[in-house]
């Protein structure tokens, strides 16, 4: 059941350049968690009054992980965030990266920057279920790039200049090993808007489905402001808006609508 | 046990004073697993419309100072699904439940009711005025003192119901709005509703809000809440419900001074949604501290 | 060198889009130490009467959510000391300075036009129509679409100098308001000046302000000061001077893309005394990222 | 000349119950500030616009002291202020305690709690032209009693439940003790409101001027806004209103119109 919780900061370590990775003691919250969530952050006292929302990029079952990138007023606050701290939360929230470990014999993780977030705990959770998935990650360098290690997938990391991993976009990269893929293939997405857009519009190899997870701006996190729609195509929306607080983040990639 | 409880007349009786804003909390079923929706005295449910509507194309929202714009555009599941999916959780509440509707002509006001007098549980309807009247060339109904008061009239005439009219602030003088709404027998104001607001994303030059003028709400606003509902308070005596910014239990009695018998919270919903238990704790302290016994000794009480 | 120059009309250019907003910077001359005053583009003074006043009781001010209320009362110190004590320093400034004028009726504003007229340094007036007009009953001149045409028109006759009016927000249709002093050939309009705002003490009982009603500024209000622009930027073509809540940069390039030609800054003053310099850099950065050589190639291109 | 200045923060201490003592590194601005002056204090990003002005408790060339009372938001986020952290001040502001030492025979300071902080300023002035006069401190109790050690005055502390130093009120300690005093007699006064309506309603000993240093709520601190009008009687100000950010925030009592 979700609900508002006191997270304690355990740590907070920059892991990348203007990234975080910190690491909160929330155990109302922590043990519910499925990958694809994502959970509140309230702010006290400033005049941005939203809530912010993050992936869970990993939880135990008294931790929630988080990776972010410091972009804004909150973020900044957040990387000043130190051990022993205390912070509100709300969560778990939103809908899951549904494994679907009967249907499908190939699992791709695919991530752009601090994309990676939610993968990696979906990463965490496919491990645990015995499944070995390919997980990509790109950044345009080295210095961009949010995590490096990491034994229990096949790990392929990329930059746009080449300075670690392969060199090019990570779209790309995942084409070009798509022979190597089973099918039926699940794949699981989050990074820019971009990198979606160009995922629904080129043709994708057959027999695999892709999932992604959504970002728009949200006051409440839970279905009550009606802010966060996407507009969708047809599918399970019948092309009417969806919350992607509620409904999402995580949707069939078949059925959002990317707008330019 | 301190008594919250407050008398909204006409027999209405709501345990305390804090409602919930429409379109700020859904229908209640959405957050019930984080807040015990019981706890309010009375839930206003999302604007409801006759028919199904999809609401406005996104972005809808945006963050502003203290505030923030929406323009959601009343999108609301429609009067059947309404009856079909939300009347079970509603009618088995504690908290009264005022239904609030939204109409583009005074007939879809008055079919709406039609069919809702139906429900004995409902306790009242809060009517928003101030979206548009397609037959007035889509000012909303609440800026025209002409247009209000037939409304209001009709409404009265086709119901027996608690009605609430919500004024909007977006006008010159508030005070003759709640005396129209007075004149034709309502039995409460709600005031206010957003301010009209807008803001402009600088690097692509586009509206940060689709209908570019949204409708402005949060702490921002609540001194804006406050002078009109002063304002009203000197010329009208059937209660006011206050809405505006409310954040905390102080801001609650702020405005039970300043003459509102019942408060909403609206946006604090999304920033802080738990506020609701810190609000009746504060004001169970502040009664405490100042010995009142009810809540009515402190409504309209400011020194103004 | 980066060109921040405006143009607004009848031979009138600043050497750059920011002006202070009156009641907020003195006559320049207390903040002179702090800031070097040149560096805008112009000055607006504390609102001047014929006679001196010495304004409202305090308490006169206080803060609210991103913004404050206050209720000074045009507390100034006169026409005749003006001329003494505030010209010679006003005169020698580099930035062309608005004297704004407020007055309880229209003989009064003309009376000191009139006087004003001889002093050829000053570059315009800008009119406060949210004054209560005591011939109307206390209501103020720019909340009634009458009392606005006719004070405008006599203005108009009675001088030739640049002539700003500067609109109240607490209007149900800034447009028209607008648009009534686009038709008596006022040179521009400014808007927006303060929301009505209260608040109260809860544990006193009194209001927070003496006048119990205030005017409501700061960052809070930039939402609404916006919608009225857009608002209004539809039915005139006079320039528009944009005011309410600005306090950065992009706050400065929003106003002007929803249609500002030039803006103000106001309560940013009092939090930010060196906002100005933050700004202007901000500008010519923005300007140069996105290839501007003239700030006209943004005024009103938002896409509204 | 007053300017807005970076001042760096370097040390913060709590010395008294809620009462802190802090050392702000500020060059522009330190070595200007004469005792009655304040500062006002900048904070970013909070739905809190006001600057909030404090006294200027002591000055060397490069820094200023200030001694503060946590009362709300901002002085929370003042009482954690850590060492090398960067404000933003504007100062000095204000007119000052006029030290007229070839009038007056004897100098009284009056402090009530917090109300001590520009009298510790004005007292070190003192000692430097070879004045050493009466310092009374008064508090509820020794724990909000802020300073306790001073050889460099006579220091005579009070406190309402006699926990430390005198029992009693500062009022009526500093008044049963005129005898003492050479005339003419100035004494400077700091502390609430309603310690200064006592100091007019009552009938003063003969030859003593009273300065008191008051507070209003202040937007600029510059005397733009208008909005820190005091009352005042006859006197200096005619009656008229004056800002008590410019033409204070010392005043002589007897101009002085305190409301109920
Ligand atoms: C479901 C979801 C999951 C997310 N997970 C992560 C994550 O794991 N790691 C990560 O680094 N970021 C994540 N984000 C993005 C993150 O919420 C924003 O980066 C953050 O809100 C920026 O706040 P700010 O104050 O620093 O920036 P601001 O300066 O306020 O805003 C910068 C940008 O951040 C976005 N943003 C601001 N407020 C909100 C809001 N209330 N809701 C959504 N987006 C907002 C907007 O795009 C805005 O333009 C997620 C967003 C969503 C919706
Ligand atoms: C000239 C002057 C000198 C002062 N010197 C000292 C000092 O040396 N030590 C000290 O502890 N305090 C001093 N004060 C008082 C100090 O400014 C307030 O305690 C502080 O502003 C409280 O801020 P807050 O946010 O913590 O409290 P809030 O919760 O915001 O307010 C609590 C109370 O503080 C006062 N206050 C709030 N904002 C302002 C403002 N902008 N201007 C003035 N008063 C305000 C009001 O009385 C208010 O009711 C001085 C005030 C003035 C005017
Ligand atoms: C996202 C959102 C949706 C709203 N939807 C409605 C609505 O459907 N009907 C209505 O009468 N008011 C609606 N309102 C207005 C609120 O009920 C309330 O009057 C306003 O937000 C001011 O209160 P606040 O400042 O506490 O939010 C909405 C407000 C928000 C923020
Ligand atoms: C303390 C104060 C005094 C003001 N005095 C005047 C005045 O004398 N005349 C006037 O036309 N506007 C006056 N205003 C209104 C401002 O000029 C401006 O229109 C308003 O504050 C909105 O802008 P802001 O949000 O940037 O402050 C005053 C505002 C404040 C805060
Ligand atoms: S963020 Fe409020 S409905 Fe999704
Ligand atoms: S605080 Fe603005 S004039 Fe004194």
């Amino acid at each position: 059941m979700k609900c508002v919780a006191t997270a304690i900061i355990r740590s907070n370590q920059k892991v990348a350049d203007g990234i975080f990775l910190a690491s909160l003691e929330a155990p109302e919250i922590a043990g519910q968690c499925l990958p694809g969530q994502f959970i509140n952050i309230y702010f006290p006292e400033t005049t941005k009054i939203f809530p912010r929302p993050f992936s869970i990029a990993g939880a135990s079952d008294s931790r929630i992980k988080l990776l972010y990138k410091v972009i804004g007023s909150q973020t900044t606050l957040m990387s000043g965030w130190s051990a022993g701290q205390k912070i509100k939360i709300l969560g778990p929230l939103g809908n899951i990266f549904d494994i679907q470990e009967q249907h499908y014999r190939d699992f791709i993780l695919l991530g752009g920057g601090v994309g990676a977030a939610p993968l990696m705990f979906l990463r965490d959770e496919l491990v645990k279920k015995g499944i070995k998935p390919y997980f990509f990650i790109g950044a345009k360098t080295k210095a961009e790039l949010p995590v490096v290690e990491d034994s229990a997938s096949h790990l392929i990391l990329t930059t746009d200049d080449g300075s670690v991993g392969l060199k090019g976009n990570v779209v790309e990269h995942f084409l070009r090993m798509a022979e190597n893929y089973k099918t039926p293939t699940q794949v699981s997405v989050c990074g820019p808007d971009m990198m979606m857009k160009v995922l629904k519009d080129i043709s994708l190899p057959q027999n695999m489905d892709v999932f992604v997870s959504l970002e728009k701006t949200m006051a409440c996190g839970l279905g009550l402001c009606q802010g966060c729609v996407v507009e969708t195509t047809s599918g399970k929306y019948n092309g009417h808006y969806a919350l992607v607080c509620k409904d999402g983040p995580v949707f069939n990639i078949k059925d959002v609508k990317f707008n330019d | 046990m301190i008594d919250l409880s407050i008398n909204l007349g006409k027999g209405l009786i709501l345990d305390n004073p804090i409602l919930t804003a429409s379109g700020t909390f859904g229908y209640g079923d959405e957050i019930a697993e984080v807040v015990d929706v019981n706890c309010f005295g009375g839930i206003v449910t999302k604007s409801l419309s006759l028919e199904p509507r999809i609401g406005n194309p996104p972005p809808r929202i945006v963050e502003t100072a203290a505030g923030m714009i929406n323009s959601i555009g009343l999108a609301n599941i429609g009067l059947d699904a309404f009856l079909k999916e939300k009347v079970p959780y509603l009618r088995e509440l504690k908290s009264r439940v005022f239904v609030n509707i939204a109409a583009r002509s005074e007939e879809e006001f008055c079919d709406v009711i039609k069919v809702l007098d139906r429900e004995k549980w409902i306790a009242g309807y809060e009517i928003n005025v101030s979206c548009p009247n397609v037959k007035e060339g889509g000012i909303a109904f609440g800026t025209n003192p002409n247009v209000l008061r037939r409304l209001t009239r009709k409404l009265r005439e086709s119901t027996d119901r608690f009605l609430i009219i919500k004024l909007s602030p977006n006008v010159t003088d508030i005070a003759r709005m709640a005396e129209i709404v007075q004149e034709c027998n309502a039995d409460a104001v709600s005031m206010i509703n957003t301010l009209y607001g807008a803001a402009i994303d600088i690097q692509t030059r586009k509206p940060k809000i689709n209908t570019v003028i949204g409708g402005l709400s949060g702490p921002a606003i609540k001194p804006v809440a406050l002078a009109h509902i002063i304002k009203a308070r000197k010329v009208i005596d059937i209660p006011i419900i206050g809405i505006g910014g409310i954040s905390a239990g102080a801001d609650v009695i702020e405005f039970m001074l300043a003459g509102a018998t019942a408060v909403q919270l609206g946006t604090v919903n999304f920033f802080n949604p738990g506020a609701i238990y810190e609000i009746l704790d504060f004001i169970e302290h502040y009664m405490d501290q100042h010995r009142l016994k009810s809540l009515n000794e402190i409504i309209g009480q400011a020194q103004v």
